[in-house]
């Protein structure tokens, strides 16, 4: 009997998961050669590359961060192809490699030592702060470029090695455009609330150092705890400070369901949330609450001129809108090829020494260039508005 | 139909490593009180869980009614009419009186005829009938057992098997209690008692059986036992 | 009698010792392993294996196996706990946290040798054992679940809301040690410093399983009342277990803290504690090979099937229950015949 | 002299007095047998005596010392062993582990002693084993002392169980029943056991038992108590005599009964 | 707001998310005392009903729309769906392990709790679901206090959930043998109760509950995502403890004593609102050393 109903357990189980690969973005051989190590064995169909450059992928493709990080990957794929079909890198052919950092602080490591024994020249990624901090040793050691497109906390600065170059901009860049926006707005006493991570915490954090050292008052530095879904009580202490305005830095699921909350339980005050609520899963969450958000946030694809093409592809390829740091994953990229060129050999050193001296290059999100410390020299920091549903630019 | 109502049948039975029940063969007759003695372990109350399949027998047959009930569920031995009052009561400590005796009737599902049965324990027990209300755990060690009858007795059984219904009882209270099982055999229902007081079983018994580590020593009409020296002398020593 | 007495009452009916009863291929395996002679040249196999690696193993290898050495010895430690006093404990990672801030701190805004903060880390993992087993030792097992569980928490988030403990980012630049003049910090130099370290463990788990103190827990887990009666203080040896146990976890997490050169309260969440203890279940209670199996377990299992994505821990879910369903005891547990 | 002196002992639960003011004195260098119908008592008072339960009122004054505030290993340690009714052995542990289990409140060696194998320790782990396998062969199981206690006959377990309780070194030791589930050869050798106990050891024993052939033939003092209390107390014949003890035993002869 | 307007909003919001608590601890409890088994996977269970309400929703509403017709029905759809699914896990999981050591079943448990969050993750690929419904903020206000109409409902909702087990619990012949079974199981076999039966419809209500509390806090939150139940299956055991686990009242009062504490954390003068976790598991251990039973937990023996 037992075994009879163990099979049964087995067998449902089983279903389910095939069901849940059903329901999964589909993965087609010719467009992600994957983190599977065929890549290796495939050989270029095209006679006219020069052997393959592989560059590794680093996002988290499982846990709760994955939707992100799968939209990363795509981008960076769509990039591949396109300058594969342009003739590659060096006249090489590019290969990509996953590592699935899961947002989580020890498989990162095990995903760059992964990536880095696989000898890849360069490595895209970095989403979760809090992950790929402790991945940047692994990296400088073994002095592999890094180009970072969504991971932001300043902590990041400090502890770079020097072959990390971070193309989002950080919690400082955005710290200065949402007090920038607060003043517009007529605010002076705020509240903050993070979520109690790496990254959320560090951009409230940074806001608060700025808006007091500009002269003006906040009233309420909360934070709320990942996963929980009451925060009425937070909403009434806040409340009971009267803000003007409270800034959420974290992300989009939890602010949801906070603006929610924040307008059921009577907050009137204004409330702008960071760029990691910029999606319209936030609206649908939030229904009519959201009704005037404001959001600061990088560059969307939906409002890059530039990226209307890219835009257009990754819809017909993935049956899906790119997510907040397809572009920035996508840009990434062509970043390494330029600065691959530019060096004009693989040479790690040669390719860190290219990138750093990378001068306005023209990407999807905007010009890219670094400042000393590897970061993004000109915010592209934007402010958006929920208007009807959906998000439009409020500058 | 035979008017043999229980019959063990070279019944087996072990704990773990532990061979508790050696053979045993043992037959109770409509009508009858029927008394099994012997001493701490000889395997009295092994024989009464085998009977109710609290215990499973490892080899051998119970029959009731001349019906195998070797492999039936506890539960469904319950509702075939043989039912088995545990040693030291095990009534329900945190359930009420009422509860407790509604339980003992689960099996029905006509509440009328549950009313009846209830007032038929009351009639019988008027002091349960006054603590209804109460937790059973805080009646007294007499009233316990009174309770712990009566919820068997909810059941109408054609056979209760009774587990030390004097242990821990005052002697004023061990007379009501046999007072009542002669009653309740009187009523029709056929007994089998494992009891330590020899002397209140062998009066009340029809017949008995001698337990001594797992088999059975002796057998005989209870008159006949209760003038036998050896069984004084087996509880008191010599 | 007519008091009931609910210890009494749990005894009567007997617990099922089936559950150790069959006897599998699996088991007469390990028996061979029983065999003196077997189990030194195998094991001096397996260390001339794992010292190797390192020499056709790329760094992603080492790195697993460098995980899998640290969860060894978490493992190895809760196995005191669990194991051998037969303790349920919810919140190991917080012992673990406790070693790791202790490196952290002391080294990152104190300047401190590593090597010198961990005597430290043992202190004050013992203090932080004394303090969550002191008062509450003598509660029943699911309450002792739900305590630990909530120090785990209340730990986790004292950290993230702490300045000293750089909050929610945690912890950043802790300081690689240096060893003989050599500064570890390739994936290689851990490996080997962690394979002492699982040495060190396993020798100090077997030494004190065959001890006084081993006995106590033993008797202790098997019978409680019955261990009183020989005159053995239970509360004191358990909480003992406790201090050892949180040891392990506060001298694991110094190392991890280095290896990382990042911790943050992340690291220390609830299903941390979870997944330690489910590597001790499952690789089987109070058997050292057992927690060496649970721990690589743990580790290799979600990397083999990384191919399969977000269903590898569906499929881990479904394996663990497999197994404890087939061998409730683990994997390789403690087992007599 | 009274190594153990117990004075209007009272136990409760709740509603029921388990025990009840019972009062007697156990002499040094004696057998001494509690007695009682199931459910009268004795194992309650026995749990008083060794500090499983506490008791409400009264005292207990073990070789001159009060027991009423000690836990159960203190009072071990004090030199008072138990055995237990329905057999408490470490039934997953050796024979020998288990006997050692008792030498254990002899022994002191610490954490650091046991990882680094002290010479201390060691010494001590050899006296700790040598005074177990004294205990083992004192009782006749020396030979079976690598076995699983769970795969060993009853009447050996039941061995294991005293030898247990001799390596704690005791001056007085209460037995629980210790004729439960033996056969008469198996009763013979108990009685000898118990009094080569007394005579080779200079142990005190003080047993509760339900066999009354078995109590007749040991005991040189027997306390009877029903309904907790206590009914009758003299030698074997003087209780066996007793209408109290058979009526408690056997039951009252109800003449006057009509239903 | 006044003051008192700020305790009155902080009693109704503790009120709020401790009747939640309330529904999700009366698992925990009913299968702790029948089975003396913790579990883990019963906060998963509550976020399984939360997905399968959203479903039924998506069934029901273009008949009975997304208001409370369409809410009810989902809600009642999904109590018997998940309630069978408790039955089932039940079953195949624990069923077979009776008997096997208590960690082990532990172990188990947090297995089918890996095994039934990550179904719904593979599932919904991991992404928050906005549980849309047609309700409004409007309600009734009490000073600059809020409360909305949404509100008042869940809680009449919880109570009626909690009269109504409460009633089975102690009227119904089902509810007599469960309680019946957590003291003494060979006893009930006795009296011709099917023990397993009776296990596994306690499973049933538990699970039914667990998953009535799902889609009321995706009503009222506004979505829902697989690691929903986590946090929620933490604070109900903690709450089922503090009530003094087995005990049916007092995981009714667990809950309402824990989010009454966790909303007066968050107005702790002097320590700000991260420390309320701190503030609620602290009170909790210092419950549990002062009173090892919880609130109605029964005492045992006194033993030194």
């Amino acid at each position: 009997m037992k075994k009879v109903f163990l099979l049964a357990l087995v067998i449902g189980l089983m279903s389910l998961a095939v069901f849940g690969c059903g329901n999964q973005p589909p993965a087609s051989d010719d467009q992600q050669s994957g983190e599977n190590d065929q890549a290796e064995e495939q050989t270029g169909e095209q006679a006219s590359f020069d052997g393959e450059l592989k560059i590794g992928i680093m996002v988290p493709t499982t846990g709760s961060e994955a939707t992100y990080g799968k939209d990363m990957e795509n981008a960076i794929q769509i990039a591949v192809d396109e300058i594969n079909a342009e003739g590659g890198i060096l006249g090489k052919k590019v290969v990509t490699t996953t590592g699935d950092a899961a947002c989580d602080p020890q498989m990162a490591t095990a995903a760059a030592s992964k990536l880095v024994s696989s000898d890849v020249t360069a490595v895209v990624g970095g989403y979760c702060s809090g992950a790929t901090l402790p991945t940047l040793s692994i990296y400088g050691d073994a002095n592999v470029p890094l180009v970072i497109p969504a991971a932001n906390s300043t902590k990041l600065i400090p502890n770079n090695p020097g072959n990390a170059f971070m193309i989002n901009g950080t919690g400082a860049h955005q710290a200065q455009k949402a007090t920038a926006l607060f003043e517009r707005l007529g605010a002076e006493k705020i509240a903050i609330v993070h979520q109690g991570d790496g990254y959320s915490e560090d951009l409230a954090k940074i806001t608060n150092d700025v808006w007091e050292e500009d002269g003006h008052e906040v009233v309420a530095f909360e934070v709320v705890n990942k996963g929980e879904q009451d925060f009425s009580s937070l909403v009434t202490n806040v409340r009971s400070k009267s803000p003007d305005l409270l800034y959420w830095t974290a992300y989009y699921a939890d602010g949801g369901m906070l603006i929610k909350q924040l307008r059921q339980g009577g907050y009137e005050g204004e409330i702008v949330v960071g760029d990691g609520s910029n999606s319209p899963k936030l609206m649908e969450i939030a229904g009519n609450a959201a009704e005037g958000v404001y959001v600061t946030s990088n560059p969307l694809v939906e409002y890059l001129p530039a990226a209307k093409k890219f835009m257009e592809d990754y819809k017909a390829r993935f049956n899906n809108d790119p997510g907040p740091y397809s572009a920035l994953s996508y840009d990434g990229l062509y970043l390494l090829a330029d600065a691959i060129e530019r060096a004009g050999s693989t040479d790690k050193e040669a390719i860190i020494k290219a990138l750093a001296e990378t001068e306005g290059l023209e990407g999807l999100a905007g010009k890219v260039s670094f400042t000393e410390d590897n970061v993004l020299a000109e915010s592209n920091f934007v402010v958006l508005q929920a208007k009807g549903g959906s998000w439009t630019n409020a500058e | 139909m035979s008017d043999i109502v229980l019959a063990l049948k070279d019944v087996e039975t072990y704990y773990g490593k532990i061979h508790a029940l050696r053979g045993i063969n043992i037959e109770v007759k409509k009508g009858q009180i029927v008394t099994l003695l012997g001493s701490n372990g000889a395997g009295k109350s092994t024989t009464l869980k085998t009977i109710s399949n609290l215990v499973q027998a490892s080899s051998g047959t119970v029959e009731f009614f001349g019906k195998d009930i070797t492999n039936v569920q506890p539960y469904d031995i319950v509702e075939m009419g043989l039912i088995h009052v545990p040693e030291g009561r095990r009534i329900f400590r945190d359930l009420t009186v009422e509860e407790n005796l509604e339980l003992g009737s689960y099996t029905l599902k006509d509440d009328k005829e549950r009313k009846n049965r209830m007032d038929h324990v009351f009639e019988m027990f008027p002091i349960l009938e006054e603590r209804k209300k109460q937790d059973g755990g805080t009646l007294s060690g007499g009233e316990q057992q009174m309770l712990a009858i009566g919820r068997a007795m909810m059941v109408k059984p054609k056979l209760l098997l009774l587990d030390e219904p004097s242990m821990g009882l005052a002697p004023i209270i061990v007379q009501d209690i046999m007072k009542i099982i002669r009653r309740l055999n009187s009523e029709g229902t056929t007994i089998l008692l494992v009891e330590q007081n020899a002397k209140m079983a062998l009066k009340l018994a029809h017949y008995g059986y001698v337990l001594e580590t797992g088999s059975i020593a002796m057998e005989g009409d209870g008159s006949q036992l209760r003038e036998d020296e050896t069984i004084i002398k087996a509880y008191l020593g010599s | 009698m007519s008091v009931d007495n609910p210890r009494a009452r749990e005894k009567e009916f007997p617990d099922v010792d089936g559950a150790v009863s069959k006897q599998t291929w699996v088991d007469r395996a390990y028996e061979l392993f029983d065999n003196k002679k077997i189990r030194n040249s195998s094991l001096l196999g397996l260390a001339a294996v794992v010292l190797l690696i390192p020499t056709f193993g790329g760094n992603y290898v080492m790195e697993i196996f460098t995980n899998a050495f640290f969860y060894m010895v978490l493992c190895l430690g809760l196995n005191i706990v669990v194991g051998y006093a037969g303790l349920l404990d919810l919140g190991y990672a917080a012992f673990f946290a406790v070693g790791a801030y202790t490196t952290g701190i002391l080294t990152a805004h104190f300047g401190m040798n590593f090597w010198l903060t961990i005597p430290f880390s043992v202190l004050f993992s013992a203090m932080a054992g004394i303090i969550i087993g002191g008062p509450t030792l003598r509660l029943r097992s699911d309450y002792l679940a739900i305590v630990t569980l909530g120090f785990g928490e209340i730990t986790r988030i004292t950290a993230r809301n702490l300045e000293i403990t750089g909050g929610a980012s945690g912890l950043i630049g802790i300081d690689r040690p240096e060893l003989f003049g050599l500064r570890l910090y390739q994936i290689q130099h851990f490996y080997y410093v962690f394979f002492v370290l699982v040495i060190i463990a396993i020798f100090v788990a077997v030494r004190l399983h065959h001890s006084r103190l081993g006995r106590a827990w033993q008797y202790i887990r098997e019978d409680e009342d019955a261990a009183e009666a020989m005159g053995i203080d239970r509360v004191k040896f358990k909480l003992y277990a406790y201090i050892i146990g949180a040891v392990f976890g506060g001298v694991a997490g110094s190392f991890f803290a280095v290896k990382m050169t990042a911790i943050s309260p992340q690291t220390f969440l609830f299903t941390q504690s979870a997944m330690i203890l489910l590597a001790v279940v499952l690789g089987g209670m109070g058997k050292i090979p057992g927690m060496i199996v649970g721990a690589f377990v743990l580790v290799i299992f979600p990397e083999v099937f990384r191919a399969i994505g977000d269903l590898r821990m569906l499929f881990f879910g479904v394996v663990l229950l497999v197994i404890m369903l087939f061998r409730p005891q683990g994997i390789w547990p403690e087992r007599r015949s | 002299m009274a190594i153990l002196e117990v004075k209007n002992l009272t136990l409760r639960f709740g509603g029921l007095t388990a025990v009840n003011d019972l009062s007697f004195g156990v002499d040094e260098g004696s057998i001494t047998s509690l007695i009682g119908p199931n459910g009268a008592g004795k194992t309650s008072a026995f749990n008083c005596l060794t500090g499983f339960y506490k008791a409400n009122e009264g005292d207990i004054v073990f070789d001159g010392k009060s027991l009423m505030k000690e836990k159960p290993h203190k009072i071990t340690q004090l030199g008072m062993a138990r055995t237990f009714q329905n057999l408490r052995l470490f039934k997953n542990m050796s024979v020998l582990e288990n006997v050692m289990a008792g030498m254990h409140c002899r022994g002191s060696v610490g954490v650091v002693g046991s990882i680094l194998h002290t010479p201390k320790q060691r010494a001590e782990e050899k006296k700790i084993k040598e005074y177990s396998e004294y205990c083992l062969d004192f009782v006749g199981i020396l030979d079976k002392k690598e076995r699983l206690a769970r795969n060993l006959p009853y009447g050996d377990q039941r061995r294991v169980e005293w030898a247990r309780a001799l390596a704690t070194k005791p001056k007085l030791i209460l037995l629980d029943e210790p004729g439960a589930g033996l056969n008469y050869d198996e009763k013979d050798d108990l009685i000898k056991l118990i009094q080569r106990i007394r005579e080779k050891l200079g142990i005190t024993i003080f047993l509760i038992e339900h066999d009354m052939g078995l109590i007749m033939k040991v005991s040189e003092k027997i306390i009877v108590i029903d309904y907790g209390q206590k009914i009758a107390e003299g030698n074997a014949e003087e209780v066996q005599n007793n209408p109290r003890v058979i009526e408690a035993y056997l039951g009252k002869e109800e003449e006057d009964e009509a239903v | 707001m006044s003051t008192f307007d700020i305790i009155l909003q902080q009693l109704i919001n503790g009120l709020l998310i401790g009747s939640f608590y309330s529904l999700v601890a009366l698992g925990y409890s009913m299968v702790y005392g029948i089975i003396m088994l913790l579990n883990f996977a019963h906060g998963d269970i509550y976020m399984a009903g939360a997905f399968v309400a959203f479903v039924m929703l998506a069934v029901v509403s273009p008949v009975l729309g997304a208001g409370w017709l369409g809410i009810v029905a989902a809600m009642i759809a999904s109590m018997f769906l998940v309630g069978l699914l408790g039955v089932f896990i039940q079953r195949v999981a624990y069923r077979p392990m009776l008997g096997a050591p208590r960690l082990s079943i532990l172990i188990t448990a947090i297995g089918v709790s890996l095994v039934l969050y990550n179904s719904v993750m593979a599932i919904t690929d991991g992404e928050f679901q906005a549980f849309t419904t047609d309700l409004g903020f409007a309600g009734v206000d009490v000073g600059s206090v809020h409360i909305t109409y949404t509100q008042i409902i869940l809680v009449v909702a919880t109570a009626i959930l909690m009269i109504s087990l409460n009633w089975f619990i102690s009227k119904t012949m089902y509810g007599k043998a469960m309680r019946a079974i957590a003291l003494d199981k060979d006893a009930c076999r006795l009296m011709g109760i099917n023990v397993n039966k009776i296990i596994a419809l306690t499973f049933f209500v538990g699970s039914s509950l667990a998953a009535a509390a799902g889609t009321m806090a995706g009503v009222y939150y506004g979505s829902i995502h697989f690691f929903m139940g986590f946090v929620i299956g933490l604070k109900a055991f903690t709450a089922a403890v503090i009530g003094g686990i087995g005990s049916i009242p007092g995981a009714m009062i667990g809950g309402l004593v824990l989010g009454l504490l966790e909303a007066a954390g968050t107005q702790l003068p002097f320590i700000g609102s991260e420390w309320k976790d701190v503030f609620a598991f602290g009170l909790l251990i210092l419950l549990l050393v002062f009173r090892p039973t919880g609130i109605l937990g029964k005492t045992e023996i006194e033993r030194m």
